[in-house]
């Protein structure tokens, strides 16, 4: 118990920190890398247009199923009033303050989800074979290249999936927190097709 | 195993759609003044058509809206689906 | 020749079933449907009430809609006082059916384990125990380790995602044939002088105020003195004609078997939290349920996703079950009302009777609502085991919820 | 070892390796390439298992996933039941036996993977046949998606079986140098031992692929045995070829009966002879090869008997030249032998009359009675059928979108038909998709077809022995026969569905492969009806049968569902936590101390809370941000208590119910601004919550500027509990002034700990002064560790769910779903309070002025004190009335209501238990009966509040 109660500095601990060294083993075609802590905010606004990219510093992708770069982060399409705003440059409470005063004047609103998902980070020519065992997106390159993203299913596991290559060898998956050891499980087993094996 | 068109994100699998059941039910405008009947008729009784009916359906695995649909019970061909602000569909 | 190898023992149909009957101009009492409660209402008219000048219609081939396609679980084990009273009933008719009917249909009381994964688990079994034990109805709480007794097969290790934490255990329930149920009851209904009418679809209904006169039929009309509505998942049909609103919606439940096996599994295993509920019938095939489809339809198909979640939930429970082979998958079509208890009784029609709503549970009730729709019509009054499942209750809001009893743990 | 029936040369086996396989306890050799059938048959066994029923011996009677005869137990490497020993590839280590009837499943754990995976295509093809290859090409070379999956170990399909020329090469030659194309294409999928077994609503098949079996003891243990491939196809073609059909005569069930065209198979693609001396039966042209073929590899064929009245004037000269005898207007009337066929017993058939006969002796009688169509995907995608009088047939009968049947599968029976066939339903498929063909998509030059005599459409030989048709088996693996349909159709029935289920044909393994049709000919010829009208039974996946674990795929074990759990996790499990779960959370249950039980521990933890202070992970509470100028407006309607009045800074607790009036969640709402709330829900309330409030807010109440976003995962959640909490999170928190004054009871304030922003609360759902932390996740170990640190003087304890639910039952704090069970209102709880009168609606209200509602009767949260003092009450007991005699009379004994909770004390130094009884708060001081375990424990009704009632504790 001594050590269970020994007082710690306020460090972030992310949740995957006991699956790095399993995601470490993989062969680098089937990457898996738990992506840094970053800034957050669900922003609702029934309207966007000139004002909303003014205030916000982005245009809000309209397109179903996008997102495009925003400052330091990510604009990520989630529903026709909803979006996932991302920054690595602010600190959550930022963010969230600094877009919430953007878009209540426009009678939106924005909430710190910086904690509610926590990203993976999928990289190799074998990890759209990792993702297809359990996601029903087409992810063809063709299809779900760059600036491409779906709110999905993979596995049992409610995902935001976000395309990052046009060669569909990059992706980042956001899932919410409280899945994310499953997910990691989850994502490993698929990849053990991928790992050569010491037998 | 149907595709279905969510209004916003196109086809998905079924699996990420809930099911809302008959379009088209108001919560009445002034629960008091029902009878218990009426207010038992809003409760508890739906259509259950063989053939086409409009309904509710919920992206819930996707983009979280609810949408309503045209759709044959028989078949469970989706005829037409349409978002909440569009005109009521007709069946 | 050499000793018969096991799975031959079904026994042999009789050599005559029924007359395929052709209607006439008039009928007492017309039961349309042609399914196990219809088949089942028309044999208790003719024996335990004399009335034979009875037809019963069925769109297709006799006991072709659920009664062909359930898990044939029979049990009585339910937590309402009103559900387990029909129930129970039925069971003791179930009991002695096999003379009454003199049919092998098969009933084999091997008793039902549902199975208890977490402490809100445990808690509604025991509350069902104890109510049926306090109603007459044999049950009883299992340790897992009566469980392994009782089931050596059942997965109860500890670590499992949802844990075995025990079981309520109905050993009087059990599993019968049901083509063999089915065409037992319509023999005796027919050697009764009861008109078995299939391909005799019913098209619209011949009222005179707040009487129903006649059925109109693509095979013509027929007068009838009296209406029972005995059609399940097509309920609304027949009720959208009579302009009668009645609170059922119709649901895909699917349904599996696998090739046959040796006997590995001495009961039935119903489990709520990991949805499997299997048997393994007197071939060697288990037989199995899958969860409702979420939508209304009346496909006789259902999703296939819903099928794989099914596996591998057996899979999880039995593991011995993973090489078995999936050989047929079916569709029913389940009437589901809002507290998932049925609902009958009288309509608005003074001389129609209602019999729907009874979702997963028709199979079982078969002879318990059967005696108790013939009394309803013979005496013109709701036979007491099934006055509290009148469409009034709706209103009044007196549910008999067994949806509620099985709510989701805090 | 040798293998005597086998070729000295041909066929598509590796003859430089020599494989040893048992079986029924025989070592025997086949090559790589054999299937175990194959195998068997060149080591002049034709004989695998006895019959289900009548114990007669059965052989293999097909070359494929439609023999009705070979079915095989395996045993080793691992026991799997009932396979056919024609789709079973051969390999090291192979043990099966026969089966005569049931399978027997392993009684250990299958460690093999199983998986799946999601595959999209413009087009995909069924079966790499020639119309399947065809199309598949075509396909291909117009830079289409494409998959191509077949369930043969190689693709060729019929192609493989014959001596056929495509482009001047042989045909596997042509096919080798198709699939080398397929190959060269980036876009193409193709699978080989992959059988498309369903198929579904908008262009969903479902393919199972065996991916290692084949390979023995080489297979990668990493590699998932068996696949199902998820294939969304925006056009599928089908080209599964035919199932050749049998004509039933009597005794047609003898090892060594096969049908024609499997018997082309075993020699051409098997270099095996399935015999010696052959007869074939024929009502076609298609068997005059199979007699050629033997006749030309050395089997000697005794006779062609072709039921037809002229026969096939061209074979007959063929089969002359071959020096095979031919005799048209014949038939088969019967077999002799008894393991093996020895005769084929051989009559005139004159106008449906059958003369005297005489017997042909024979190891091998083959038997074509046309062919049928493999529909069945067309069919399970409700593709409607027609009868083809001509074939005797069903075929496709109308189109249905996105699918279409191409080749044999559509009833063409000639390769060079089947090859323009798959073609032209390939390219108009890409025209439907607007994809532009390929330049150069030219066919393969084939033979011209032959124009073939008229086939003669026979279910069945006239039964001329006596007994009736009760040797004359239509349904091999049922042992069903012509006498049992007659039964059937003589007992009234008159449906095929029926028929089927009187006589259980098409109810076994193949699920009526051979036997569908001939049922469906069989039975309109006794009742003297059309084939079209008798139809066929429904087609329903899958084609073939699936292993339970390939549709389980890697849904078990340990992700057989999600493990939520929280930011402490590691935390609880290291400290030794017994979990529980709750939905799919994991939730520490209590922390046993060595040589605790759970009884102690919660005893321990009770304690602490009550006299010292305890700490709770509480995040997996629903949480939800409700934003927006009308955010009040919503929670009004939802909640049956007034929130608009809630000052920012303040904490109320809520009830919601469903339209019906009953309780469906609780919980409590902080009013972070004018226009902001944090809503807590129950844990397994959090995402039905969520939904609820959307749904409102999207179909009824679009009008109300109000957003709800799910935080539940964006605070944890550590309620700090007992008299000591104050100290505790004063320390911590030293910015704060945490007395009563400053932070009242039901009040938020906020903070930060090292920069870090931190929420407090003072809600209680103990009774104890008790504060609430809320922080991001990323911080909740040290803000934890900080609180326990802080804590240790006061003897701070983890506690679990177990205690939390004890402290809460104590002060009659129901928990939802437990307390409550859907048909419980906030009246029956005792919560009028918590139901606003002034509101003029909200959801629910409505449904509370029924006549149900105002039942005296309706059951009510009540508190239980067993008189002895010592019982807990087991949750879930029934409770009845008082029993002077303390016996419990005989059903049905009325029932009052039931035990919800139950727990043992410290606090009260007693057990007690809430309850649902009904009437119950009339009943209060009353005793009533409890049985549990038979005896009837007396218990004293009261309040539901049973500590601190005055409620003097909550602020210390």
């Amino acid at each position: 118990m001594a050590e269970l109660l020994r007082t710690h500095p306020l460090e972030a601990r992310h949740p995957l920190m006991a699956w790095t060294a399993a995601f470490a083993r993989l062969p680098a075609t089937v990457g898996i890398t738990a992506e840094p802590f970053v800034a957050m905010v669900d922003v609702r606004l029934g309207t966007v247009g000139a004002e909303a990219s003014a205030a916000l510093g982005v245009d809000l992708p309209t397109t179903p199923n996008t997102w495009v770069p925003a400052g330091t982060g990510r604009a990520v399409w989630l529903g026709p009033d909803e979006w996932l705003l991302t920054s690595t440059s602010e600190s959550p409470e930022e963010l969230e303050a600094r877009v919430r005063a953007a878009v209540l004047p426009l009678g939106g609103s924005a909430t710190d989800v910086s904690a509610q998902r926590i990203g993976l980070r999928l990289t190799g020519a074998r990890v759209r074979d990792v993702l297809a065992t359990g996601c029903s997106i087409d992810l063809h390159p063709r299809v779900f290249g760059r600036g491409r993203s779906a709110q999905t299913i993979l596995g049992q596991a409610g995902i935001v999936l976000l395309g990052l290559s046009d060669a569909g060898e990059d992706f980042v998956v956001l899932v919410r927190s409280s899945f994310a050891g499953y997910l990691a499980d989850w994502l490993l087993d698929a990849a053990l097709e991928f790992t050569p094996t010491t037998s | 195993m149907q595709l279905i068109a969510c209004p916003w994100c196109g086809p998905r699998e079924e699996v990420e759609f809930s099911y809302g059941g008959q379009a088209g039910v108001p919560y009445p405008a002034d629960p008091a003044v029902l009878s218990d009947e009426q207010w038992a008729h809003y409760v508890f009784f739906r259509d259950n058509p063989k053939g086409r009916f409009a309904e509710r359906w919920n992206h819930s695995a996707g983009c979280r809206r609810w949408f309503t649909a045209i759709r044959d019970t028989a078949t469970y061909r989706f005829e037409r689906v349409s978002r909440l602000d569009d005109p009521k569909p007709v069946t | 020749m050499s000793p018969r190898p096991p799975g031959a023992d079904l026994p042999e149909h009789p050599d005559l079933l029924w007359r395929d009957a052709e209607p006439k101009r008039a009928y007492d009492v017309v039961i349309v449907g042609g399914g196990g409660h219809g088949l089942a209402t028309a044999h208790y008219l003719a024996k335990n009430h004399g009335i034979t000048n009875v037809a019963v219609l069925e769109k297709g081939w006799l006991a072709g809609g659920n009664m062909a396609r359930n898990t044939t679980i029979i049990r009585s084990n339910y937590l309402w006082d009103e559900s387990s009273t029909i129930y129970e009933h039925a069971l003791k008719l179930w009991e002695g059916l096999e003379e009454d009917l003199d049919y092998p249909i098969l009933f084999s009381q091997r008793g039902v384990l549902n199975l208890a994964h977490t402490l809100q688990d445990v808690r509604d079994s025991v509350r069902r125990v104890e109510a049926n034990k306090l109603n007459g109805v044999d049950a009883e709480w299992v340790e897992p380790d009566e469980v392994r007794k009782i089931c050596p097969i059942v997965n109860t290790s500890a670590d499992i995602r949802y844990p075995v934490l025990g079981a309520t255990y109905q050993p009087r329930a059990g599993i019968a044939k049901h083509d063999y149920v089915a065409w037992g009851f319509a023999r005796r209904a027919d050697e009764a002088g009861i008109d078995l009418i299939q391909d005799c679809e019913v098209t619209g209904f011949a009222t005179d105020g707040n009487r129903v006169t006649g059925v109109q039929t693509t095979r013509g009309t027929i007068a009838a003195g009296t209406v029972a509505l005995c059609a399940a998942g097509h309920t609304s049909v027949l009720t959208d004609m009579l302009g009668i609103r009645v609170p059922v919606q119709s649901h895909p439940l699917q349904a599996l078997v696998s090739e046959l096996l040796e006997p590995v599994h001495p009961t039935v295993v119903m489990s709520n939290a990991v949805h499997v509920y299997v048997s393994q019938a007197h071939k060697g095939e288990l037989v199995m349920g899958a969860g409702v489809d979420s939508y209304n339809g009346y496909g006789q198909r259902g999703a296939f996703h819903i099928i794989e979640r099914q596996m591998a939930a057996a899979v999880e429970l039995f593991p011995v079950f993973a090489r078995a082979h999936l050989l047929r998958t079916w569709g029913g079509i389940v009437d589901t009302s809002p507290d998932a208890s049925p609902i009958v009784g009288r309509t608005p029609y003074e001389n129609l009777y209602l019999n729907c709503g009874w979702g997963t549970g028709g199979f079982k009730a078969t002879p318990g609502i059967g005696w108790a729709l013939a009394h309803t019509i013979a005496h013109d009054e709701p036979h007491p085991s099934v006055a509290p499942f009148s469409l009034d209750r709706f209103v009044t809001g007196a549910l008999v919820d067994e949806h509620g009893a099985a709510a989701v743990a805090h | 070892m040798s293998s005597p029936f086998r070729t000295a040369s041909g066929g598509r086996i590796d003859r430089t390796t020599t494989i040893e396989f048992t079986f029924d306890g025989q070592t025997l050799p086949g090559h790589p390439g054999d299937t175990l059938a194959s195998a068997l048959l060149a080591n002049g066994r034709h004989q695998v298992a006895t019959s289900t029923k009548l114990g007669r011996p059965r052989g293999i009677a097909a070359a494929w996933a439609e023999d009705p005869g070979g079915l095989v137990q395996v045993e080793e490497p691992f026991p799997e039941p009932m396979l056919l020993a024609t789709t079973l590839e051969l390999h090291e280590g192979l043990v099966a036996r026969g089966l005569p009837g049931q399978g027997r499943l392993a009684d250990v754990p299958d460690s093999a993977r199983y998986d799946a995976v999601h595959h999209h295509v413009d087009v995909l093809v069924v079966g790499a046949g020639p119309a399947g290859l065809a199309a598949a090409l075509s396909a291909a070379r117009s830079g289409a998606r494409v998959a191509l999956v077949d369930e043969q170990s190689e693709a060729g399909g019929s192609l493989l079986s014959g001596t056929d020329q495509l482009d001047g090469v042989a045909a596997p030659a042509w096919v080798a140098a198709a699939v080398a194309e397929l190959s060269r294409h980036p876009e193409v999928l193709h699978l080989q031992r992959t059988t498309a077994f369903g198929s579904y609503d908008d262009g969903f098949v479902l393919a199972l692929e065996r991916r290692t079996d084949h390979l023995g003891a080489e297979a990668p243990k990493n590699v998932s045995r068996q696949r199902v491939w998820r294939i969304r196809a925006r056009s599928i073609v089908i080209a599964t070829g035919a199932h050749e059909r049998p004509v039933v005569f009597t005794d047609n069930d003898r090892p060594g009966v096969m049908l024609a065209g499997a018997a082309r198979t075993f020699l051409h693609r098997y270099g095996v002879l399935p015999g010696r001396e052959a007869v074939v039966f024929t009502t076609n042209d298609s068997a005059y090869d199979a007699a050629l073929d033997l006749s030309r590899a050395g089997v000697r064929v005794q006779a062609v008997v072709d039921a037809r009245p002229a026969g096939s004037p061209q074979r007959r000269e063929e089969c002359e030249r071959a020096g095979i005898r031919v005799l048209s207007g014949a038939v088969v009337t019967g077999t002799h032998g008894v393991e093996r066929v020895t005769h084929a017993l051989v009559a005139p058939f004159v106008d449906g009359e059958v003369g005297a006969g005489s017997a042909i002796a024979c190891d091998l009688l083959l038997v074509s009675g046309g062919w049928n169509p493999a529909v069945h995907l067309f069919s399970q995608a409700r593709g409607r059928l027609r009868y083809d009088e001509t074939l005797g047939a069903f075929l496709p009968g109308e189109q249905v979108e996105g699918l279409s049947v191409a080749g044999s599968a559509a009833g063409v029976l000639d390769l060079a038909g089947c090859l323009a066939d798959g073609r032209r339903v390939a390219r108009a498929a890409l025209s439907h998709l607007a994809i532009e063909p390929g330049a150069d998509d030219r066919l393969p030059t084939a033979p011209e077809p032959a124009v073939p005599a008229a086939p003669l459409v026979l279910w069945r030989v006239p039964d001329t022995s006596g007994a009736h048709g009760g040797s004359q088996f239509v349904d091999l693996q049922r042992d069903a026969t012509v006498a049992d349909i007659a039964r059937a159709v003589g007992a009234g029935l008159r449906s095929i569905e029926h028929i089927k289920r009187y006589t259980t044909i098409g109810t076994a393994h193949d699920q009526g492969k051979t036997s569908g049709v001939l049922t469906s000919g069989i039975t309109a010829e006794l009742l003297g009806i059309p084939v079209q009208d008798t139809g066929t039974t429904t087609f329903r996946p899958p084609y073939t049968p699936v292993a339970f674990a390939a549709l389980a795929g890697r849904d078990r074990g340990s992700l057989f569902d999600p493990e939520r759990t929280t930011a402490l996790h590691e935390w609880h499990v290291a400290a030794g936590a017994v979990f529980e779960d709750v939905g799919q959370w994991k939730r520490p249950r209590y922390y046993p101390e060595p040589g605790e039980d759970m009884e102690t521990a919660v005893l321990r933890e009770c304690a602490a809370a009550r006299t010292g202070v305890g700490i709770l992970d509480g995040s997996t509470l629903g949480k939800i941000d409700v934003q927006g100028p009308d955010a009040a407006v919503l929670l009004d309607r939802l909640y049956t208590n007034l929130i608009s009045s809630l000052k920012v800074g303040s904490v109320r607790y809520g009830v919601m119910c469903g339209v019906d009036g009953m309780v469906i969640d609780d919980g409590t709402v902080l009013r972070l601004a004018e226009d902001r709330f944090l809503v807590l829900t129950t844990t397994g309330g959090a995402a039905r919550i969520l939904d609820w409030m959307e749904e409102w807010v999207q179909t009824e109440w679009p009008e109300l500027r109000v957003h709800c976003t799910s935080v539940t995962e964006q605070w944890v959640t550590f309620p700090v509990v007992g008299p000591r909490s104050r100290d505790v999170i004063g320390a911590v928190f030293p910015q704060v002034d945490v007395s009563t004054e400053a932070f009242p009871f039901m009040t938020w304030r906020d903070t930060t700990l090292d920069g870090v922003p931190v929420r407090l609360a003072r809600i209680s759902f103990s009774g104890e002064l008790a504060f609430e932390v809320y922080v991001n996740p990323w911080y909740a170990v040290p803000v934890w560790q900080r609180l326990l640190e802080a804590g240790r003087p006061y003897g701070i304890t983890p506690y679990g769910t177990e205690t939390m639910h004890v402290l809460r039952a104590e002060k009659g704090y129901p928990i939802i779903g437990q307390d409550t069970d859907g048909t419980v209102t906030p009246h029956d709880l005792g919560m009028a309070w918590a139901v606003s009168k002034k509101k003029p609606d909200f959801v629910g209200k409505r449904s509370f002025a029924r006549p149900a509602n105002q039942d005296p009767l309706r059951k009510q949260l009540v508190g239980l004190l067993p008189v002895d003092r010592q019982t807990v009450l087991p949750e879930g007991s029934q409770i009845v009335e008082f029993r002077a005699d303390g016996q419990l009379p005989p059903p049905p004994v009325p029932m009052l209501g039931h035990v919800t909770s139950s727990y043992r004390s410290a606090e009260l130094a007693r057990p007690f238990a809430l309850a649902l009884v009904k009437g119950g708060r009339e009943r209060i001081g009353d005793t009533v009966h409890v049985p549990v375990h038979g005896i009837l424990v007396p218990v004293e009704v009261t309040g539901p509040v049973l500590v601190d009632p005055e409620g003097a504790r909550r602020d210390g």
